[in-house]
């Protein structure tokens, strides 16, 4: 005889919520009429992110394993859970925002009509959205909140395909540059199932060294490991390289740039933060809980990969003509810089990490939904040239970008500074100097290419022809109103969020 | 247990002997008088088309079909598992399959309702 | 994944003592392998002449007489002509697939028999067995498994003739096969939920006081997928001569195109055979008093048979009867009728079940549940008004697309003096940069149209 | 039989893989290649599952043949979306994103 | 001890009116600079105020206050004065009331140097023209209607500019008056952002290309010596958390700790790279001269006269009390950069025909001095380098707003294209003499005092350095004088030169006060000195650098040289 397991519903409303929301919102797909799917699955998605935002405050404080040892819900989940899911409140936001391509947005009217055919350029100004775009992103933010709740590996993978795969539709259905965006599509989903087969791989030599894919077993055979280290080590290995794929760790980053300058760009404001707090999450619950006892291990790894991908990341941006993909380096590096933290292997590093992740994805999101307001003919003014002379035009949009780059940058005052601070710190505690000085160099190389365009913006004569800044796009200006304020009030005043990071990282990890 | 399975092997031997010394059989015995049109694609009398319709030009009809099969028999994958043990898991099980089965029925409500169900 | 989960899947299906079928020594295995091997054989001359001759009976004709004592040895002999037959391979052709493609369709067929349970122990030569070649603990998904194996034969045919007809045959039975396949899954759901294992011997002997055939939607959805698994009319679209001319075997003949109809026709008896295992009590007598002696020995071998005979009635019946079914017919009444009512069932039966053994303070919960998945499904699945009006607002949206004025680049917002100037034909999104907007920004607010 | 020949056997097919997706040009294939490895992993699990005598590595097997075909659905509608507009599947041909 | 909060005052002030000035429509522009002026000698009001209510016999820091900033890090908004800082923000609230006066039509006039046909642009309100395509600048402008896609630069923004002005006096009050490590920290770095607007905005039109290679390479130096000082922070933070159980950046804490050799080293060296970017110091100068040439007047006074100080600050707050051993460990080699900056800015200077990197380049040979002294740990020496900061500030202040005005007139920064204005204007010409001659430390002008207070105090600890460090001198006066010569005496070789209009009444304005500064400190430094060195002499005593010379008191040197 079974005995059924428990689920504790409560303890993952959170999740449940959100995938309650995706399930409604494929039905309103399904059975509403275009124009009512148009205005109702962002408001849908929207109130099922806040309605998981508030359980998930609800639940603040809980700590237990669930689902027999699957979930696990504890303070870091559950901050990286509500950051997940302001972030994912803030995407939608610029994923509604229909005033800044003619009545579309930046959604595709239909992604089936073949790029170049009879048809494809009408949809370019049809009012028609393709809204499976809102269920998509809510079944993304489920795999996300599940993917930092797993306790297990195999739930992991689970969470990270959930995650994973309605990604890699959101990354095609650009409204504009259809075939740029069908080809991120590819890239990403073909180098995404690379390294899922590769992290599917690591747990099944995980379940083979302790047989048991849940991270407190691994643990504990980690802890007496001895005859099948092999095991064990690959293990650890091919785990490592899925992961480091997702925060898009060098060298596992090919990805990135491609994928983030053909998606739309709301998608890619989502993945560049959504989609790094869960990695993340997930990274750090693999490596504190399962593979803690082996840090002396990883250590010398996780210092290797993490100054290639500072160093890639920030010495390939200085040669970008694309802001977009200039935006996607710099997401490689900032992977480099939170790796840092990382590499601290202490509670600080915990709440570093965290910290971090929270600002740079308000950062970075406020950016990207800066980049999408700079139009020309053929959609966004990708081409940094583009970009010239904007701070005379406009001063408050290149204002305000000028201050999210400095952010990315690190300059104090800002968020970005507060954040690489708070990681810094952390792994000079842990004994990892010279990685803060790598880190410090690389930081100074990527402000060199944050400057540029802000010389570009300010110091230069506008074009001719220049792009056009949209003015009426409300939803937008909200994010990136959100964003910059964030920004701002994280690097003036960091001290709640940093007490709720502390709060987190002490009590830690449930096991 | 692996022993259950030498009976199938023999069932399976004898089959394929059959089947190979048929068709082997067949070969040799019939007759042979070559002909051209008999070995042409046939193609109701008329003169064939040079180029047959190739792999390539499916319907993307049929790729539905495949991913929907694709989908269902996942479904039945978990079910069958979930039916035998029933008894034991009962209310828990019958909760985590009604869950289970109305996801499924999410996708299958917007597949049918946006037409992936039509053949024309 | 903790030891819970692993042992909840296995727990009940390792139940049913099966050692004895280990136990058998070869020579024993050896004579039940030919046994099936021929009552298969056997049974395919059979069954074509009697398809024959009851459709003849049914159309008021005399059917075959001429071979054997009234015409029963006519498919041997038509066998034996197909054999003397010219094997023709096209020029077009894949020649290895091509001759493979019959084989893999036939062998599957006579494998999936294996796990048939044909009556309960008897001795052979002082031997003690059970009439069954083989019994697995998932005996059923390895029945599934050989029958879905035959599929590749259709495939690989259609695929490797060279031909447009075969191809499309091979396509239409692949996808109907499949379609049809989900249907006969979700049908088995609701016997495993009563018998708890996937045991054919387990099933049978689960239904000795109550045959499965009670669980009538299950038995229902059944009975049509089978037919529909086993191409026969009215569901026989893929070799539909009026449409393909034959289908994915267009280009075959001499004993290749006798080996499909081979398939065919074990695949008949073997779905049968299953339909009798898992509904209608296997080998056991049927529930009338009196007859309950006789199900020990031989004797449960002829109700077996019996109620194999049954199934091939019915088959040939429906042949008789019903007119082929239009292809969009046909898939919609798989996916669109089958698949809902068999998942819909399910989900009843296991309610039911849970309300049967496990009656607390839940249940009404769950019967609520049920109740509302079953709304929910009638509102979702009918209402058809919405559904036409959808497409109709679709079509007129794919319409008003189709005829919108082809530009192949709309810039935005209008460039004031480049509004009326064409562009040269550019693939969207191909080109990065090249803006072609003269409109400066602006601090001041700047509306677009 | 000694399990430690299914892991070799499964590292093979896992390498064959990683080989086919870095050097096949065809989307498809390098897809059927991520395929190929994801079974691969299955044939892994299920030999630790025999090692350890639990069922848990085929129940993981299952699961991991559920999220393979998932990815197949979701990868075949990108590649196909590809495939219609340029009328190949080649990796080399989609190269619009470039430095 | 509840007192008025002065230095948090001073800060508010203009980090408020920097918003509201940045918050008006261009077209208010001249209420910009008339809020911006008032605003900013607000500053100055409080900055004496503050001074007269400095106390310099009382020991540690004044006006202090504290409040907890980010708990976590232990990081605090603490703010107070001792004499060094005091003095300095003083000369950073003199200085930006000046510069705002200065840069009166400079910023809405497309910077001072273009506009070479019209002599009268930079006095005349509202009719400075634009070579090139004529738009219309003038203050009463047309709204918005700078751009018309046809190529033309828009205008640029008056009130940015003085905006900008202002959150720089913001910044720069804030980094003297920070007595948190990481406070100072980050007024550091924000000080560079409106120095790099100001730079890359507001510096010669027709340069553009120049101007923004000298902005960025202004900001990515200091941002990459600001990184460097970053780890060096948090490490301090760390250190600080290992000695003293939880984390801290209250200056105070920090100079109590003991700090192993080693670790002093490598955290001294952090700080130290910075301030000698900051600075400059002589390897790692090579932006000043670009930024000072490519800076608006206004911005040029500022950057040299304050900005830079914030290094040599740094180096006598931060570096010497908070790592001694590895000061000491340091000291040879910051003496020997400090020498070879005066001989190779001299040097340079001397070379130079671009006016503003000549002036840029005396500077570095300044700053020479300035790290000299702070490192010959003597009493005299360190008084003597604080002063010549404040002076430093006055005297290359008052060159560089000189030679701005020149340049404004006459369109060019080449010394050639001058010769002979001391018959044309010979009240610029007499105000370029004064500040030229405070610059080369003539007595009676106020940076001789503090050139001899540091030669003086270097020579009781290292003779044969402050000997060749006075042949700097000699170089100092041919630059100078060399420069004089060939702008200001002569004849009027050049046809444009003869029309050039004499400082307007505005202009008198604003060097008044810095020649009455300079003439006065130099004849009366006392009250400065005052104030500055008990301090001096608390921090190097502080470290264990009791002057060698026991006989001469150390307020009998300075009353002496008074």
């Amino acid at each position: 005889m079974i005995t059924p397991p428990s689920i504790e519903y409560s303890s993952l409303s959170p999740i449940l919520i959100v995938f309650g929301v995706a399930l409604v919102g494929v039905l309103v797909d399904a059975f509403a009429t275009k124009r009512a799917r148009r205005t109702f699955q962002p408001i849908l998605a929207g109130a099922g992110f806040v309605a998981a935002l508030v359980a998930v405050a609800v639940l603040h404080g809980r700590q237990a394993i669930l689902a027999s040892g699957a979930l696990a819900i504890d303070a870091p989940t559950l901050f990286m859970q509500g950051t997940i899911l302001v972030f994912a409140l803030l995407s939608v936001l610029l994923v509604a925002e229909r005033q800044l391509d003619s009545s579309g947005g930046a959604i595709v009217a239909s992604a089936a009509i073949t790029p170049g055919s009879k048809g494809s350029t009408a949809q370019q100004t049809s009012a028609d959205v393709q809204t499976e775009a809102y269920p998509l992103m809510v079944f993304s933010v489920t795999g996300m909140m599940l993917f930092v709740a797993s306790n297990n590996l195999l739930v992991m993978f689970v969470a990270l395909e959930i995650l994973s795969l309605p990604l890699y539709l959101l990354a095609g259905l650009a409204r504009r540059r259809r075939l740029l965006s069908q080809e991120a599509a590819m890239k990403y989903f073909l180098l995404g199932a690379f390294s899922s087969a590769f992290f599917l791989y690591g747990v099944a030599f995980a379940y083979g060294f302790a047989g048991s894919v849940e991270l407190g077993a691994v643990a504990d055979a980690v802890s007496n490991a001895g005859a099948n280290d092999t095991y064990l080590y690959l293990s650890l290995a091919l785990l490592a390289v899925g992961l480091f794929f997702k925060i898009g760790a060098v060298p596992f980053h090919s990805w990135t740039p491609d994928v983030y300058q053909g998606s739309p760009t709301p998608v890619t404001a989502f993945m560049a933060a959504g989609t790094k707090v869960a990695a993340f999450g997930a990274l750090l619950r693999v490596f504190y809980v399962a593979f803690g006892g082996l840090r002396w291990d990883w250590r010398p790894i996780l210092w290797t990969i993490a100054i290639l991908t500072m160093v890639v990341g920030a010495v390939l941006a200085l040669t970008q003509r694309d802001i977009k993909r200039m935006l996607a380096y710099s997401a490689i590096a900032h992977a480099g810089f939170l790796l840092v933290g990382l590499a601290g292997t202490n509670t600080d590093g915990l709440r570093g990490s965290m910290f971090y992740l929270v600002t740079y994805g308000f950062t970075t999101i406020a950016a990207f939904a800066v980049v999408s307001l700079v139009r020309t003919g053929d959609g966004e003014a990708g081409d940094l040239s583009q970009w010239r002379g904007l701070g005379r035009t406009s001063p408050l949009l290149a204002g305000t970008f000028s201050f999210l780059l400095l952010a990315l940058a690190g300059i104090p005052l800002t968020s970005g500074f507060t954040g690489k601070f708070a990681v810094f710190q952390a792994a000079i505690a842990g004994d990892a100097t010279p990685l803060v000085v790598v880190a410090l160099v690389c930081s100074a190389i990527a402000a060199f290419f944050y400057v540029r365009v802000i010389v570009l913006m300010f110091f230069s004569e506008p074009l001719a022809e220049g792009p056009v800044v949209v003015t009426r796009p409300t939803l937008t200006f909200a994010a990136v109103a959100i964003g910059t304020v964030a920004t701002l009030v994280l690097g003036v005043a960091p001290q709640p969020l940093l007490d709720l990071a502390t709060t987190a990282a002490t009590s830690g990890f449930v096991r | 247990m692996l022993s259950n399975y030498v009976p199938i092997l023999v069932l399976l031997v004898i089959a394929a002997l059959f089947a190979v010394g048929s068709v082997a059989a067949g070969a040799l015995i019939g007759p042979r008088r070559f002909n051209r049109a008999k070995i042409d694609a046939y193609e109701c009398g008329i003169e064939p088309s040079p180029a047959p319709a190739g792999p390539q030009r499916f319907p993307v009809k049929y790729y539905n079909t495949a991913m929907l099969f694709i989908v269902f028999d996942i479904e039945i994958i978990f079910l069958f598992p979930w039916a035998v043990a029933f008894d034991s898991l009962a209310v828990f099980g019958l909760g985590a399959m009604a869950l289970f089965m109305a996801t499924i029925f999410v996708a299958y409500a917007y597949e049918w309702r946006r037409g992936g169900l039509e053949w024309d | 994944m903790s030891a819970t989960p692993s042992t909840l899947v296995w727990a009940a299906a390792a139940d049913p003592d099966l050692h004895a079928f280990a136990d058998d020594p070869f020579w024993l295995i050896l004579l039940k392998a030919v046994a099936v091997f021929a009552f298969l054989l056997l049974m395919t001359l059979f069954a074509i002449v009697f398809e024959r001759k009851v459709v003849a009976k049914m159309q008021q004709r005399v059917g075959p007489n001429r071979h054997g004592p009234r015409g029963w040895l006519q498919s041997l002999a038509d066998g034996a002509k197909l054999m003397l037959k010219e094997d023709l391979i096209p020029v077009l052709a894949d020649k290895p697939i091509f001759i493979l493609a019959p084989i893999v369709s036939a062998v599957p067929a006579f494998l999936a028999f294996a796990v048939i349970p044909f009556g309960p122990e008897v001795s052979i030569f002082g031997e003690r067995t059970t009439l069954q070649l083989a019994d697995l603990p998932v005996s059923v998904l390895y029945l599934l498994a050989a029958a879905s194996l035959g599929v590749y034969g259709l495939i690989l045919s259609g695929w490797s003739s060279g031909s447009t007809y075969p191809l499309l045959g091979s396509l239409r039975s692949a996808a109907q096969i499949i379609s049809y396949e989900v249907a006969m899954g979700l049908a088995f759901v609701a016997v495993f939920i009563y018998a708890g294992t996937l045991s054919t011997s387990g099933i049978v002997a689960g239904q000795s006081g109550r045959w499965y055939i009670v669980l009538v939607p299950s038995f229902v959805l059944y009975c049509i997928s089978m037919v529909g698994e086993t191409n026969r009319t009215p569901f026989d679209l893929p070799e539909a001569e009026g449409e393909l001319v034959g289908g994915f075997h267009t280009e075959y003949s001499s004993i290749k195109f006798a080996f499909f109809f081979l398939a065919e026709y074990i695949n008949m008896v073997t779905v049968s055979a299953i339909a009798t295992t898992l509904f209608l009590g296997g080998w056991q007598p049927p529930p009338i008093p009196g007859l309950s002696g006789l199900n020990s020995g031989w004797v449960p071998l002829i109700w077996f048979v019996l109620k194999l005979l049954a199934f091939l009635f019915f088959f040939i019946w429906l042949r008789g009867t019903l007119p082929r079914l239009r292809y969009d017919q046909f898939m919609s009444f798989g996916w669109k009728v089958l698949i809902p009512v068999g998942l819909v069932w399910v989900l009843a039966v296991a309610t039911f079940r849970v309300y049967q053994k496990h009656v607390d303070d839940r249940t009404p919960w769950l019967v609520g549940f049920g109740v509302v998945v079953g709304i929910l499904l009638i509102v979702a699945l009918i209402d058809p008004g919405g559904a036409r009006h959808q497409r109709e607002l679709e079509e007129a949206e794919q319409r008003k697309l189709a005829e919108a004025p082809s530009l192949d680049r709309i810039p935005w917002p209008p460039p004031p003096q480049a509004a009326g100037r064409g562009r040269p034909a550019v693939s969207a999104g191909a080109s990065a940069n090249g803006s072609s907007t003269v409109i400066p920004a602006d601090p001041g607010p700047r509306q677009e149209r | 039989m000694n399990p430690a020949n299914y892991l070799i056997l499964s590292a093979l097919l896992f390498t064959i893989g990683t080989v086919g997706v870095l050097v096949r040009r065809n989307a498809i294939v390098v897809f059927m290649s991520v395929e190929l490895m994801l079974n691969a992993v299955n044939l892994t699990l299920v030999t630790f599952s025999r090692i350890h005598g639990t069922l848990d590595g085929q129940i993981m097997a299952f699961f991991v043949m559920v999220v393979a075909a998932a990815e197949v659905v979701i990868g075949l509608a990108i590649i196909l979306s590809i495939f219609r507009t340029r009328r190949s599947a080649s990796v080399d041909d989609v190269n619009l994103l470039k430095y | 001890m509840h007192t008025v909060p002065w230095l948090t005052i001073m800060l508010i002030v203009p980090a408020a009116g920097a918003v509201v000035v940045a918050a008006l429509p261009r077209r208010l522009s001249t209420l910009a600079k008339q809020l911006t002026l008032g605003l900013s000698l607000a500053v100055l009001v409080l900055a004496v105020l503050a001074t007269a209510a400095y106390n310099p016999d009382k020991a540690g820091f004044q006006f202090a206050q504290s409040y907890d900033w980010i708990k976590t890090f232990g990081i605090s908004y603490s703010v107070g004065a001792d004499g060094i800082s005091l003095v300095l923000i003083l000369l950073a609230a003199l200085l930006v009331p000046v510069v705002v006066l200065a840069s009166w039509d400079e910023a809405g006039a497309d910077g001072g140097t273009t506009g070479a046909t019209d002599p009268t642009g930079a006095a005349a309100v509202g009719a400075a023209a634009v070579g090139v395509d004529g738009a219309g600048v003038d203050g009463a402008g047309v709204d918005g209607a700078g751009v018309d896609g046809a190529g033309t630069r828009s205008r640029r923004s008056v009130p940015a500019f003085f905006a900008l002005l202002l959150a720089l006096e913001a910044g720069m009050i804030g980094v003297f008056a920070a007595t948190d490590v990481f406070l100072f920290y980050v007024f550091f770095e924000a000080m560079l952002i409106p120095m790099y607007f100001l730079i890359g905005s507001y510096g010669p039109v027709r340069e553009q290309a120049q101007r923004s290679y000298a902005a960025v390479k202004f900001l990515l130096y200091s941002l990459f010596g600001g990184l460097l000082m970053l780890a060096a922070v948090i490490g301090l933070y760390v250190v600080s958390a290992d000695n003293l159980g939880s984390g801290t950046f209250d200056f105070a804490t920090l100079r109590q700790m003991d700090i192993t050799p080693g670790v002093q080293k490598l955290l001294f060296l952090g700080f130290f790279l910075a301030f000698a970017i900051k600075a400059p110091l002589f390897p790692f100068h090579t932006w000043l001269p670009d930024a000072g040439a490519q800076s608006p007047t206004g911005g040029a006074v500022l950057l040299v006269g304050v900005l830079d100080k914030v290094g040599t600050f740094g180096l006598i707050r931060y570096c010497i009390p908070l790592f001694p051993d590895a000061a000491d460990y340091f000291a040879p080699l910051v003496l020997g950069l400090a020498v070879i900056g005066i001989f190779y800015g001299a040097l340079l200077a001397i070379g130079q025909r671009d006016m503003k990197r000549l002036v840029a380049y005396t500077s570095l040979a300044h700053f020479g001095f300035i790290a000299l002294g702070t490192f010959a740990f003597t009493s005299q020496a360190g008084s003597g380098a604080v002063l010549y900061m404040v002076n430093h500030g006055l005297s290359t202040g008052l060159l560089f707003m000189v030679v701005g005005f020149l340049v404004a007139r006459r369109g060019t920064r080449d010394v050639g294209a001058y010769g002979g204005l001391a018959r044309v204007t010979p009240v610029l010409a007499g105000v370029f003499l004064v500040a030229g001659l405070s610059s080369l430390a003539l007595p009676g002008t106020n940076s001789f005092v503090s050139e001899f207070l540091v030669l003086v105090g270097t020579f009781t600890r290292n003779r044969p350095l402050a000997i060749v460090a006075t042949t700097g001198i000699v170089l100092a006066a041919i630059y100078i004088l060399y420069l004089y010569q060939r702008t200001m005496t002569g004849p009027v070789v050049h046809e444009e030169n003869k029309v050039l209009v004499d400082l307007s009444l505005r202009e008198k304005l604003v060097v008044a006060p810095m020649v009455a500064l300079i003439v006065a400190l130099g004849v009366y430094p006392k009250p400065l000195l005052d104030i500055i060195t008990p301090t001096v002499t608390a921090t190097y005593a502080d470290i264990g650098k009791s002057d060698p010379a026991p006989t001469h008191s150390v307020a009998a040197e300075s009353g002496g040289h008074s």
